[in-house]
């Protein structure tokens, strides 16, 4: 009969026998929430990014992203959002205002900063020095994923997973190699999730207890920095404004990310003057933009993009990352402590990785675990903020040579 | 160029920036200290009303009071969204 | 002289003249705001809605929403964003870009879905199959439309507004017939706010007293029901994302609705982990599309296009659609009495329709006119819920054949 | 196929498509209820704070009080917004 | 016209028409009481819930004592960010 | 080595040294800051500029706004935001759909609207009449400037400054001179930080004791007004409606900002009912509007554009339409003086410059410096307020004529 037959067509039953690889995106997905959810696995991003997936491995939903192929006209020219939206449907409308622009990441950085308090580094600055070490992770990656095939741009946006910084990956790859966004900011923010098994992996592969042991507290006794901060408030108004300016004048590159992250800072310690806008910075706009950000990073693996091997390599590769970043950090303390009288405790080095500050909590557990009165969190969160500001200065190195 | 060889160039490049930044956050963070207190001073005293270090302790209850009040008031048409996560 | 004489040209006193209709629809603007303001109809739409109106047909204003014919350029070309705000004004700006592009409706059922509660639907789940029936005005409506010379398009989305859902009206009617936007969400709105008459109505006309004195939980008491929900959470996080793959198998084209309906939902659920995106989708997302949804299809009420026998019609066939899909709720338990033991109040069939929660209200303050001890809400919010996912898969039906 | 035709034929696919999602929702429902009572079990008594299910319950005016507090301690530049609707 | 004879026009239709429309604010609003006077006439009395009138006055230390509350209770993740600014 | 050659290509060191503009301009930035921050300067608008300005003139950065003929094809077509993104970065992408829209400026009235009373203009209606003296400095300042070689549209920009309205310079500059938004903006912000310094030395210069000495509560008891408002919500609901449609009769081009304004007056008077979008207005919108304003405004300001003589002009030009704005009020008080028994204290009319609610605050200090016991801030809030109306209608005129 005509009708039944009109409404089997309606259905997406056939697409699905047609291409299983819609079911096991749709079993992606839900593993995901599943991570998201019963895990708590970064749950603010992994579970938009799951439902994301799901979305857009509903054959015929139209929810899908498209390649970009199919939005540009040729000659620099692209359809513009009102055609995108009426050809391709509201994911890709928003995915191309939003992702493809590069708007998202940096908004999301400003409330980051907004955020985030560089008291904890101001108050041992030396250590922020740590957080350099510990994007080693990104460079090696980047040079084993050329060996295995892959090109410098996919390689770079791959390595960029050792920065341990989900906004910053997802910019670099929007710039460098847009096709690999799905699996690279799903391996971004599982590894940060999974912090607390990769870092104690590291550590107890690298350092001894006797290191482990070392008490950051008895050594400032020992040693006392000179520095006295009198007006703390001023100094952190001060110093986004004067970061700024002379790293962009480095890396100008990186500034769409660290300009962001500096005027989200600068905006949070003025305090109550622009109070309306540090409020707006992280509330409003942070939360619409991981939502968006979210879902449609979801929406970019459907089946035909994620299902391919690069996507495993992807998954392994950013796993290594992690791994030499957090051993770099750990190496560059060793090193300093041959140097030095005043040693440092290689858990510090660990935190340069970033992940703030779940990187700090987990550092400071293990140092707790071998000695109960060596409280380093303070001095973890110096190297773990400079870690932050270390990846998007190598993400800003990266774009600059490589777009 | 090959692309093993821009790889390598990128390491150098890279952890050449990287440590060369960060080097500039310490100097940076050291001088503006410096600065702050030979030219700027001691933070007064007296502050302005800084919502985020409150002074007085309470009875954690009575928060949940409030909440309670806000609910009886409203007939559970309204609630506290705004005790929010920093 | 000359300075009064431009002066003179300046105003909009020459075009008011020249067309009077501009005046009507200043009135009809005023009308609108007070049944919002004083009447209180659905205050948080019409108000938007009535000030659009009246921005729409100042003279001179430049407010007033273009027909499409004025922003394609052929080939499947339309002007970009920044051409349409500087050929046409800020406010075909945000509707072009919010409306036309289908994104507002399915980010309001974000957010209305982050305000559904399933639980009660959840637990009288064989109630939610009186949501079905109660589609039945979509579909005779849509009928007698064609009948009266409206395209099968027009037709559909005059129907539409039987599903007495605001955001799935506008939704359809934008992708169907977007020339009859404006009447057919200030129908849909108007009648929606007009539930606490019409159903009463059509229950009058349909129930005997014996009906209405039908007493469920006395019912529930008879014949109890064997399923108990031990675990209502995970219930309730599980059922969105079950539901949303399972529908949007059967109608891939409800997935921008119901998909984002049950994301709203599916955060809500989780709770305090994600409690940034759910309070982002509630709060400052919802109000600010429904602040722009308001006044943008407001605007699409100019002189030219309102002042139609159309109109008139929407206004006459949206009713009968309202009463028709009562109708059709009343029926069908009237239907399940028939061959069950265990008897339903007609009152769950006439909620079927939606408009959640104001329909339930409604039937409760019914049911307890007949029999005060008769409190019947919960079980009129099973229908009321399960009629807002009939009317997105009536929509997804109508869109997805005639597209 | 005319315009009736389709008309009649969105009749009976729309309603039949509409029954059938809805006859899944009560299916559905009732398997992940049935699914979940058999292999995830009970709702941890204990559970993490909840602050839309205040326990405590308080005098209402308590709540105007609160506004009150607010308003005088920000002159008449602050109020309370987000006792918002739900 | 020369550019001189323009800027002389608009200072003539600028501030006409801005007396013009001032006039009219006037007018309106008088009109606009008048009319509610006659046929809308006295506010009710008791009203809604107007949360931007608080009546009764209490110590603004209370504040300070909900914030830490909030505070304690969140252990320093929550705070009270909405008493804004208006 | 050439590591190290492309190490230095990278940085934006030669740039700076190629154009030591870039590090006068960061000065200026740095500058804006300090005002904003320490000396309390608008601080939720000049911090925003002046980071833009920072941002912007970081060479290399790419995050700032281009000139319009970079973005035009020719014949009336523009490059699509995400062909705008792609070649000009995030900061132009913002401007250009923000900002050279004419989105934000309405949407910051809409806004404002929704945080005025229009109680005090109301109880004191015809103090309204002293909004309108005070746009003199507007029209004077346009003539001006055409004697010094602007163009007329330059002029009226220019002059608009002395509306002593942001939103309203920005837009009449968004549509009149977009080249020049970036000073025009900060003049009129600036200035409006300074009214605490320009009000008294006007008022100093054209007022004698005894004008500053009439005590404006005295006159109330001597001569009673005879309207007593008996429902002051149902007018303060009816007002915005009734003024915006009287008001976008004589000056349609006045709409997209009177429109929002009264908008977002009446949903705040509505009440209750409306809150959320209330809420909205005042809350996400407004603050989210404020940052993007900010920044973009600042960002236009890049050293190519900014260091021109016509920046000096803009600053000496704003400040003198301020000054004559502020003259025009008081000679329309002295001249009602004239004429009536019931004096009025020429305060008054300088307070109808705008600037709300600074210029009462100043007004009122001055007033009781002479006598402690004249308090006349309710008096100076109705010319005040309704100075915000003339400015928009002013603005309305020099678009609608010149556009
Ligand atoms: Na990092
Ligand atoms: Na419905
Ligand atoms: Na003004």
């Amino acid at each position: 009969m005509g009708i039944l037959e009109n409404l089997y067509k309606m259905t997406a039953i056939q697409d699905i026998i047609g291409n299983p690889g819609y079911l096991l995106m749709l079993a992606i997905g839900a593993f995901l929430l599943y991570l998201g959810i019963r895990k708590q696995y970064e749950p603010l991003l992994l579970v938009p990014i799951a439902f994301g997936v799901i979305l857009a491995n509903l054959p015929g939903g139209n929810m899908g992203v498209v390649p970009s192929n199919l939005i540009e006209l040729g000659e620099g020219h692209t359809k513009n959002l009102l055609e995108i939206a009426h050809d391709h449907g509201i994911m890709n409308f928003l995915y191309y205002s939003l992702i493809k622009t590069g708007f998202l990441p940096p908004i999301i950085f400003m409330g980051i900063g907004a955020l985030t308090d560089f008291g904890p580094m101001l108050r041992n600055l030396k250590l922020a020095f740590f957080g350099a070490a510990a994007q080693l992770g990104i460079f090696t990656v980047l040079i084993s994923a050329i060996l295995l095939g892959f090109t410098a741009k996919e390689a770079a946006s791959l390595g960029i997973i050792g920065g341990a910084d989900g906004p910053t990956a997802i910019y670099t790859t929007i710039k460098l190699a847009p096709h690999l966004l799905g699996p690279i900011a799903i391996a971004a923010y599982s590894y940060m999730a999974l912090v607390p098994v990769i870092i104690p992996l590291v550590v107890r592969l690298t350092c001894t207890n006797k290191e482990l042991l070392i008490n950051m507290k008895e050594m400032d006794k020992k040693y006392p920095s000179k520095v006295k901060i009198k007006n703390l408030r001023a100094v952190k108004i001060a110093f986004p404004i004067v970061l700024g300016i002379v790293v962009s004048i480095f890396v100008p590159s990186s500034v769409p990310l660290l300009g962001m992250l500096l005027f989200g800072n600068l905006i949070k310690e003025i305090g109550i003057n622009v109070a309306r806008l540090t409020e707006a910075a992280t509330g409003s706009i942070l939360n619409t933009a991981t939502i968006f950000l979210g879902l449609t990073v979801g929406a970019t693996m459907t089946a035909e993009v994620f299902l391919d091997f690069k996507t495993i390599m992807i998954i392994v590769g950013g796993f290594l990352a992690f791994a030499i970043s957090i051993f770099g950090g750990v190496m560059a303390v060793k090193i300093a402590n041959l140097f030095n009288k005043k040693k440092i405790n290689p858990l510090i080095g660990a935190t340069g990785l970033s992940a703030v500050p779940m990187a700090s909590r987990v550092a400071n557990d293990i140092a707790l675990k071998y000695d109960s009165s060596n409280h380093i969190l303070q001095y973890c969160m110096s190297s773990n903020i400079s870690g932050v500001i270390g990846s998007a200065v190598a993400a800003g190195v990266l774009i600059s040579f490589l777009q | 160029m090959n692309q093993m060889g821009i790889a390598f160039e990128l390491l150098g490049v890279g952890m050449i920036t990287v440590f060369v930044i960060l080097a500039l956050v310490v100097i940076l963070g050291n001088g503006i200290i410096m600065f702050v207190n030979k030219f700027i001073g001691e933070e007064p005293k007296v502050q302005a009303v800084d919502s985020s270090s409150p002074v007085v302790t309470i009875n954690p209850q009575k928060l949940a009071a409030i909440v309670s009040a806000v609910s009886n008031v409203t007939k559970g048409a309204g609630r506290v969204t705004n005790v929010e996560k920093q």
